[in-house]
């Protein structure tokens, strides 16, 4: 294709997302479209994978079959999650050997708020609420995205998260109107997931390196900076209501802004989480690493037997 | 309080509760995504028969017990669960193997108890029946892909099959309960599904190109509440949030 | 030699023998002398090694402190038994591989008892008091064998085990002093650990194989049925004492015999766990082997460090 | 009761209790029988360590409180122990790798503690540095051995050095309860312990050929009682007697 060729296609393509066209993966794209898109989507299925591994911790230790039940589906959920979000990458060209490979690797990132320990009950509350508030905070623009697949993937997601939003604050609610062991423990979930669920949002809008390309192509629609002041706005209200105190000396409502002020990130333990270093990174690759390397078996094994029935089959066929 | 049902629910229901724990602890950590969300579908369905087990046992109990307190607040002796569902994922052929030794007599098990004369216990089976004959094909599928995959797959599931063969007599086994329920027409003479049991897992284990062991020596003690040094562990995990947070609500 | 040569060393060895002389490994005896010695040392060493197992299994939850540390010490004592039993059949000319691959591959065999499971906190008393109370009356007598480092393992054995059933018995004592759920849990460890104690002190007369050999050479002095009715005896009163009900319908007090009457041993479960299908006799082995297997790579890191060692050592000599 | 003297020792005394429990656990399952005894052996010295100042943390409490109750019924929050000691048996490398580098930190620590103006303390110290000084060089020696024994060894021995290197740091943090100790004569200031530490630490890595890591990510977390995601199940064993049997004496 000659330059003006391409030029020419890529106008025409800015004009079909601009006119809010949905892309779909035979569509014509710019290969940069093709790589953020794997690169985000991809990340986003990491993160789901990665993050049953610190609620599932919980499984065997639920305090109640109700809840036990309810556990086991919400991390069923987000493994769903994860094979949407695969099957949306491969439509892009990539296998989910490779995608796993990235993880596997270190080159593919997750949402760092899986690198903390989960250490109570009350943590699968926390992680309901705040993780997966402000999931649906970050993801509720992405079912308008432009790439069709990853836009209803997300429709889906959405309505998901939102149920196990919901849950996550029920089980708050419980643990406030329990004993005052249940209320400590609900206080200490909150202080510990509440600046890490801030950065889940994304650095400061003036470190961010992806925005302006990516507002273009409605995989993002506001900055990082404005989804975790409505992340913020949205839950004080809601810690307020059950009696829970957010661990901010700063946090007050400005008058004038109509939102809360609230103090500084930590941005230097962001970063340290993010390179890999936080508390449970290498547990959390250990673990997914592990699973991978032991189930080679397994998969090879029915590789073996599915082509050995095809033959079977074949053979059938003559 | 009508003892003999309460212990024949219990009988039941613990089993399920066991084995949806250890399915349920290895959410996470599947061979491959699909199998990973099947595992934990399987420990799900699982406790959702657990839970309506344990409401009307607690109903028969007639007493403050709550489904929670059956579930966690049993000292080990008093569970009665076979051993067979109790045995350690060693790696995925014997969790396989458990889980299709499990499913194949629960299946069957179920079928009967759709025709008793207790009505919330046949309403539990007949809800519970659809889930389990999906257990059944999932776990069959995968004793023929490990059995008939690759050399290695075969090895381990030989091995899965061999070591947990011993545990499967016991599930045929009638306990004082068992036969009072027989009598009222309420329990499953489970000694009368022995022979389709063993029928139906030869069949497969055939069909896996896998042998089908010939050892005369079983395990028992599940039944009355002895069971292996794997439980203690178990039950350690399942009961520390009740234990260590008693009279509490969640 | 020629052959009456050796028959005259056989003749002066039985004498020496007679005379409660001790042999040593430096003299010379009949092959089968050496073979018998390596067989029930090495059986009585495995049986130690084996036996940590399934009391092991009960020290990351031993129910106090004090009880904790009664109980490393006890399991760390017959591990030491193991390792002066294995001396001692080394003296034989036997190495301590050698007799681990014996263990493993199923040749030689342990105390079948130790194929039980430990399901309660009381078993640890049960096995105290019973298990090593038996294994006492077994091996009182062995104090005064012919085979000198025999002999003198088991004067140092005798006394550590005569400790070790105290301490279990005083278990027992202090359950059946709680409450109901304690003494329930004592009674049922007795009713489980009885038979299998009982079957402990090895087959009937009529079946036992080694007999008459054995009691020449002073390795046994008693029958295995004398030495069963001397177990019951003392153990009964001391059921009785503290309230435990000896779990046979047949047992009773013969006055003419001045012995206790019991019930019939069911010989059918003793053969099977002999043969190796007991509720444990797998999973004991499975933990052994996977031990000596999974520190293969520390034992030659050892040996190799060793290697080098001695080489530095060597070279800095000349 | 002497809030701070009480934390002051459970500070030092959760340490050995989590290590103790951690060594106890591989009792009959050493890749020698020798090293299976020495295991056990430090694992008993521990206990013993835990059991004089537990007795001591109960004296100062003053109510009914009992050494089993401060081992055994607290909630996981409430443990003090640095996040080193409750990391996991991964394989020999990485426990002889733990307890080096706490063998280490503890010798240093317990000469301090020798000269607390608490005769109590400096009375444990006194009784524990010999046992610890024995431990030191075990874990010393086993160092040396793995990691210039063969490159099997070596890779393994490197790894875990690598992977626990991020806990170290932590030992030399101070409490709210260190420094009203130290001012008080009673504690040791442990940040002045952190020099000679990495120095001795440093020689016998490099005696041993290993690489000694470099980097600057640390974990904390322990002595605040926020634990990695093992301690809950350290604790479900620890603590599962007490909670199942409550209030019975054994």
């Amino acid at each position: 294709m000659s330059e003006e060729q391409v030029k020419n296609l890529e106008k025409q393509f800015e004009e079909r997302i601009a006119r809010d066209e949905k892309i779909e993966p035979k569509d014509w794209m710019p290969e940069k479209y093709r790589q953020t898109h794997i690169r985000q989507m991809s990340q986003h299925a990491h993160s789901e994978i990665v993050g049953m591994l610190p609620e599932g911790n919980w499984i065997t230790r639920a305090p109640s079959l109700r809840r036990k039940v309810a556990l086991l589906a919400k991390v069923q959920d987000e493994a769903g999650h994860g094979l949407y979000l695969y099957s949306a990458c491969e439509t892009l060209g990539i296998s989910r050997d490779e995608l796993y490979e990235q993880l596997h690797s270190g080159k593919a990132k997750y949402s760092s708020i899986f690198n903390y320990p989960t250490v109570t009950w009350a943590d699968m509350g926390a992680i309901g609420w705040l993780v997966d508030g402000a999931a649906i905070i970050n993801q509720v623009p992405l079912c308008n995205t432009s790439f069709g697949p990853y836009a209803r993937a997300m429709v889906r997601v959405c309505k998901e998260e939102s149920f196990h939003q919901r849950q996550g604050y029920e089980i708050m609610i419980k643990l406030m109107n329990g004993t005052q062991e249940q209320k400590d423990m609900a206080q200490d979930a909150l202080n510990r997931w509440w600046w890490p669920s801030l950065m889940m949002l994304g650095p400061t809008d003036a470190e961010s390196v992806h925005t302006e390309q990516s507002m273009k192509w409605k995989l993002k629609r506001k900055s990082n900076d404005d989804l975790r002041q409505q992340f913020i706005d949205q839950t004080v209200p809601q810690a307020d209501l059950i009696g829970l105190v957010i661990p901010d000396p700063d946090l007050k409502w400005n008058e004038e802004r109509g939102s809360h002020d609230f103090g500084e990130i930590n941005w230097d333990e962001f970063w340290q989480v993010v390179k890999g270093h936080g508390p449970m990174n290498k547990e959390r690759m250990k673990a997914r690493v592990g699973a991978w390397e032991g189930g080679e078996w397994v998969r090879d094994a029915a590789m073996a037997y599915s082509e050995k029935q095809q033959e079977r089959k074949e053979k059938e066929a003559i | 309080m009508k003892e003999n049902l309460y212990k024949y629910i219990l009988g039941i229901a613990d089993n399920s509760l066991i084995l949806g724990q250890r399915m349920g602890a290895l959410t996470g950590h599947g061979p491959s995504l699909e199998t990973d969300i099947a595992c934990t579908n399987i420990s799900l369905d699982l406790f959702g028969q657990v839970r309506s087990y344990y409401q009307y046992a607690a109903k028969i109990a007639g007493d403050k017990r709550t489904e929670d307190d059956i579930a966690m607040l049993r000292q080990e002796r008093e569970y009665l669960n076979v051993l067979l569902v109790e045995q350690p994922d060693t790696d995925f052929a014997y969790t396989m193997a458990r889980q299709f030794l499990f499913d194949v007599y629960h299946f069957l098990f179920l079928t009967e108890l759709q025709k008793s004369t207790d009505l919330t216990l046949s309403a539990i089976a007949n809800k519970s029946i659809k889930e389990v004959s999906y257990h059944q094909r999932f776990s069959s599928d995968w004793i023929k892909r490990l059995g008939d995959g690759t050399e290695e797959s075969h090895k381990r599931m030989q091995t899965a099959i061999n070591d947990l063969w011993t545990y499967t007599d016991e599930l045929f086994h009638q306990t004082d309960a068992d036969k009072a329920m027989i009598s009222e027409g309420i329990g499953v003479d489970v000694s009368k599904l022995k022979e389709a049991y063993y029928k139906k897992v030869s069949d497969i284990l055939e069909e896996s190109t896998l042998e089908v062991p010939e050892s005369k020596y079983f395990q028992k003690g599940g039944k009355q509440g002895i069971h292996t040094e794997h439980m203690g562990y178990i039950l350690a995990e399942l009961q520390y949030m009740q234990r260590a947070y008693p009279n509490m609500e969640w």
